[in-house]
């Protein structure tokens, strides 16, 4: 179930968030679905900054699922 | 019960996904036990796939490569072949390997326990102790106590009912012992391990045919990639027999008289001194008593698993060829990684995009990502980068200029989505191409990368700048 | 003054430098003008450098791969070398490449004008009208009026001033002949040009000395890189004379006789049938008129150019080897196409991070991005995976695990920041680090990207997995 109210749109309808593996493992281990956060890198990747700015605006990270 | 051992972590099957496991675990502090009813550790891949078989591939592909020498200026006679000599070295290669993995579980204290085993409960596993080469029961039995378990025990060659037993059927472990010099040889099934195993026999002397139910060899690859490698090996097949079934077969005196139906069969039966059977690998789930630990089966054998490797036990997991396709060695490692973290109270998941496909046959075939074949069949718009090494200096001053390399990306967000090689080591650089994806990476940063020039790699660079309409290698782009 | 031919872009010199930016600029719209004073179109890279020079080399690889089939049961006898047919097989190779870029300048409409060209003002080029496979002038002269030029020059080998003037004494243009086959050859320099000829000849029959000012052979490269290739190399050698300088030579009847002086030399002059000058090669910015053109030349005969490749006069551009180092086909390339987008109104740049460099040797060494000694000099704390071959099953496979792949990242953020290959097909693999430091990639995402088994190319995964400590093949890492 969704953690939060709705998110802000941050991108087009069905695009997918771009993030290199280490991105990816480090916000499966968080918890942060990646949809929801902000891409600052080149083409809108999502780079380890952004999920630190992401997780110290949101305050405590929802759980991981099992 | 009582238990004659316990441990933290349980790994039956010592494979890629097995041993990878073990060590992945006993590297993270946990007391393993790994068990295996092979006298070696390495499971198909090390022992009777992956390894041996690139062993002799590989002199299979220096022997061609010599057969077109005297053009060159270069004239060898016909070669001195010593099968014996050539096992002998396969044997060596396989036992650097697996004498390897021995040394490394006793660097990391994993006990490896020798024997076949069976779950007799969510928390125990009864081990039948085997020895010799082959699984020659000792009679004794073991009882191991476990906290987790990971299950790696993998697949076997599918047989044919209807084949005889005979010495001249085989499968790829049969074929891999080079027993002979088989005159005709019948390869069942177009698929990788048996267009392989076919490439090594023909080069030592054999004429191929090769029956497949499908329309085409080389099932997943896009069928442009499959094309070079037949056009270049078409020479050594007598029949190609697409959409045929082997329904029937006899061992007599002067060979193994298969019969065919279908599409391009043969009216006679055909007469062949080798039969291999590579129809596929069921996995062995039904063998290892997974009802006694409560872990779900699937009809065909696989477990299923979560993206972090459990099965419906949370305390087992399952990983490499047991769990599913593809059956690939790089797949069972890194299954085996996030199993052993998983249990080991990391919280990792399998994550990763793409999967990589090698045929290493003469030239390779690679692939890796979305297909054209699945662009098309999802409706997926995609834009093509495709690089012919006619074009490039590296593959012309090799004279093996026959391979291409094609990278297909979004079309709009112009992301790499896959890519294929075929041609000489493919397989050794298409990693570059799985590693674009993982990343995210578009045709820009792929063609603005500085490949090194004149190598084969640089085909990679090339082809993404011809996605982008700014390569000087090939001839301009016709404007529209 | 008048002209008699006039364009948008004037692009002076047809090698990779030139060609590239010719072809980039007439896709982009230009009327291109190319002046090569040689027959055919490619420069030393397609007709005296890289690419007859890999021709001659695979031969040479596979000749010696082939030297020890006979322990794997493949025995070949010694082979007929016929050296005439070498050669045509390496015309070959060269004509069908140079062939097919003078069939993509056709295509592409641009003009190729053959000639001797200096500038003579800011906007216009004087040719020399040449013929023949030399440089025959023909005494016809005409002149180019250009909007925008690009110099692609390029460079020369040097000469050192006492050597005689011999058929025994070459540079790499002469090596590349292949003239006869000689006994004992020096090499002088211990770069990589040098090192690749000396195997090509030793190869063929030749007992190597090389000589070298610096204290140690192919300089840039890290030296544990270089100690596999040497330990390899040694028995091509007589002798390896580090820190030693050529200071003498005399041609005689029975070889060229040559003094050495420094560390390592021998007491005697030592006589040679062939001595191979690879000291270097020097830009030709001095000979083009430059400086009628406004053109800032260095004192070396470099000319400086900015990120956009601009000279000092902004509507000239220079590219390639004549710019600086390093001298290689691939930064040629790259800055040709930056530099033609700028002249046709693109906002480019030559920003790439990394250039990758190869020895295309016996082990071929390839590296990429920082070395361990510059991160040792500069004080930049890095964290290395180191993946040894002896690991690795496919160079086990193929007899060939004496290299070793290495990545180094940034020991704070993990991002890889070099990367260097020893062993075979090295160089069709870096391009695979050239993109991960490109793309920012740490040791998680090389890591976990999954790299095909049993391929050369998974050790640049399993290098990055050492790095992070999960690699399971390997021992264990021991804890502190
Ligand atoms: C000829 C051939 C060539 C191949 N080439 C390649 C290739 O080039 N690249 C690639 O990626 N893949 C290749 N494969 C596939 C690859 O070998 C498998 O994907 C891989 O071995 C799967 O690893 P695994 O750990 O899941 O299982 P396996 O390697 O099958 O290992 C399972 C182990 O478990 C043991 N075991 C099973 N049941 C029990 C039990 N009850 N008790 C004790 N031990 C048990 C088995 O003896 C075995 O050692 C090839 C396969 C073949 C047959
Ligand atoms: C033996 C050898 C092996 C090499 N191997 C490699 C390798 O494997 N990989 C690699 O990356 N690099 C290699 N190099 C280096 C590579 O060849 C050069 O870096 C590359 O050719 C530089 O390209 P360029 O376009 O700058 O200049 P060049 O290739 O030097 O081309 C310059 C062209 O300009 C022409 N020219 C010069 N002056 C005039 C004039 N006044 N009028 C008309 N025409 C003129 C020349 O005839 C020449 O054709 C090798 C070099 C040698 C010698």
């Amino acid at each position: 179930a969704p953690p939060r109210a709705a998110p802000p749109a941050m991108r087009a309808e069905g695009e997918k968030p771009i993030a290199s593996p280490a991105v990816r493992k480090r916000a499966w281990e968080l918890g942060i679905e990646l949809q929801f956060v902000h891409g600052s890198g080149p083409a809108g990747r999502i780079v380890h900054e952004d999920l630190d700015v992401y997780l110290a605006s949101r305050g405590q990270p929802m759980t991981a699922k099992g | 019960g009582g238990a004659d051992l316990e441990c933290d972590m349980l790994v039956l099957g010592a494979g890629p996904g097995g041993y990878s496991a073990a060590f992945r675990a006993a590297d993270l502090g946990m007391k393993v036990v790994l068990v295996e009813r092979y006298a070696t550790l390495g499971g198909v891949c090390l022992n009777v796939g992956c390894i041996p078989s690139k062993a002799l591939l590989h002199v299979a592909a220096v022997m061609d490569e010599v057969s077109h020498f005297e053009a060159l200026g270069i004239s060898y006679g016909k070669p001195k072949v010593e099968l014996d000599k050539l096992r002998a070295h396969k044997a060596k290669v396989v036992g650097k390997l697996t004498g390897g993995l021995s040394a490394m579980a006793k660097m990391r204290k994993v006990t490896v326990v020798r024997g076949l085993g069976q779950f007799v409960d969510p928390y125990h596993l009864q081990v039948e102790e085997t020895s010799g080469a082959a699984l020659e029961k000792t009679g004794k039995k073991q009882t191991i106590k476990f906290r987790n378990a990971i299950i790696a025990a993998g697949s076997q060659a599918v047989q044919l009912p209807f084949m005889p037993k005979d010495p001249r059927v085989v499968d790829s472990t049969g074929a891999l012992e080079l027993a002979g010099n088989p005159k005709r040889m019948l390869i069942l099934g177009g698929g990788i391990i048996g267009l392989e195993m076919g490439t090594v026999y023909s080069t030592l002397g054999a004429r191929l045919d090769v029956v497949e139910m499908l329309d085409g060899l080389m099932q997943g690859a896009d069928r442009d990639l499959v094309r070079v490698w037949q056009k270049m090996n078409t020479p050594r097949f007598d029949n190609i027999m697409l959409k045929t079934k082997t329904v029937g077969a006899e061992a007599t005196k002067d060979g193994i008289l298969v019969k065919f139906e279908g599409e391009q069969a043969p009216k006679e039966p055909q007469l062949y001194d080798l039969v291999l059977q590579a129809v596929g690998r069921s996995p062995n789930g039904k063998k290892i008593g997974a009802e006694k630990a409560g872990v779900t089966v699937s009809d065909r054998g696989f477990i299923p698993v979560d993206i972090q490797m459990r099965t419906n036990v949370p305390h087992i997991f399952a990983i490499g060829d047991i769990v599913g396709q593809p059956m690939l060695a790089h797949k069972a490692v890194h299954e085996a990684h996030v199993a052993a973290e998983v249990a080991a109270g990391e919280n990792s998941a399998f994550n990763a995009r793409v999967i990589p496909s090698v045929a290493y046959t003469d030239p390779e075939v690679a692939w890796v990502g979305l297909t054209e074949d699945q662009a098309k069949a999802q409706g997926i718009a995609i834009k093509k980068g495709h690089f012919p090494w006619t074009a490039s200096g590296r593959a012309i001053a090799n004279t093996r200029d026959e391979g291409f390399t094609k990278l297909l990306f979004d079309a709009q967000t112009h992301r790499i989505l896959g890519g294929g090689i075929v041609g000489t080591h493919a397989g050794d650089m298409i990693g570059e191409v799985a590693l674009a994806i993982e990343m995210g990476a578009d045709e820009i940063d792929i063609g603005k990368t500085i490949h090194p020039h004149p190598t084969l790699g640089e085909s990679i660079g090339m082809a993404a700048e011809i996605a982008h309409g700014t390569c000087t290698d090939v001839p301009p782009v016709r404007k529209s």
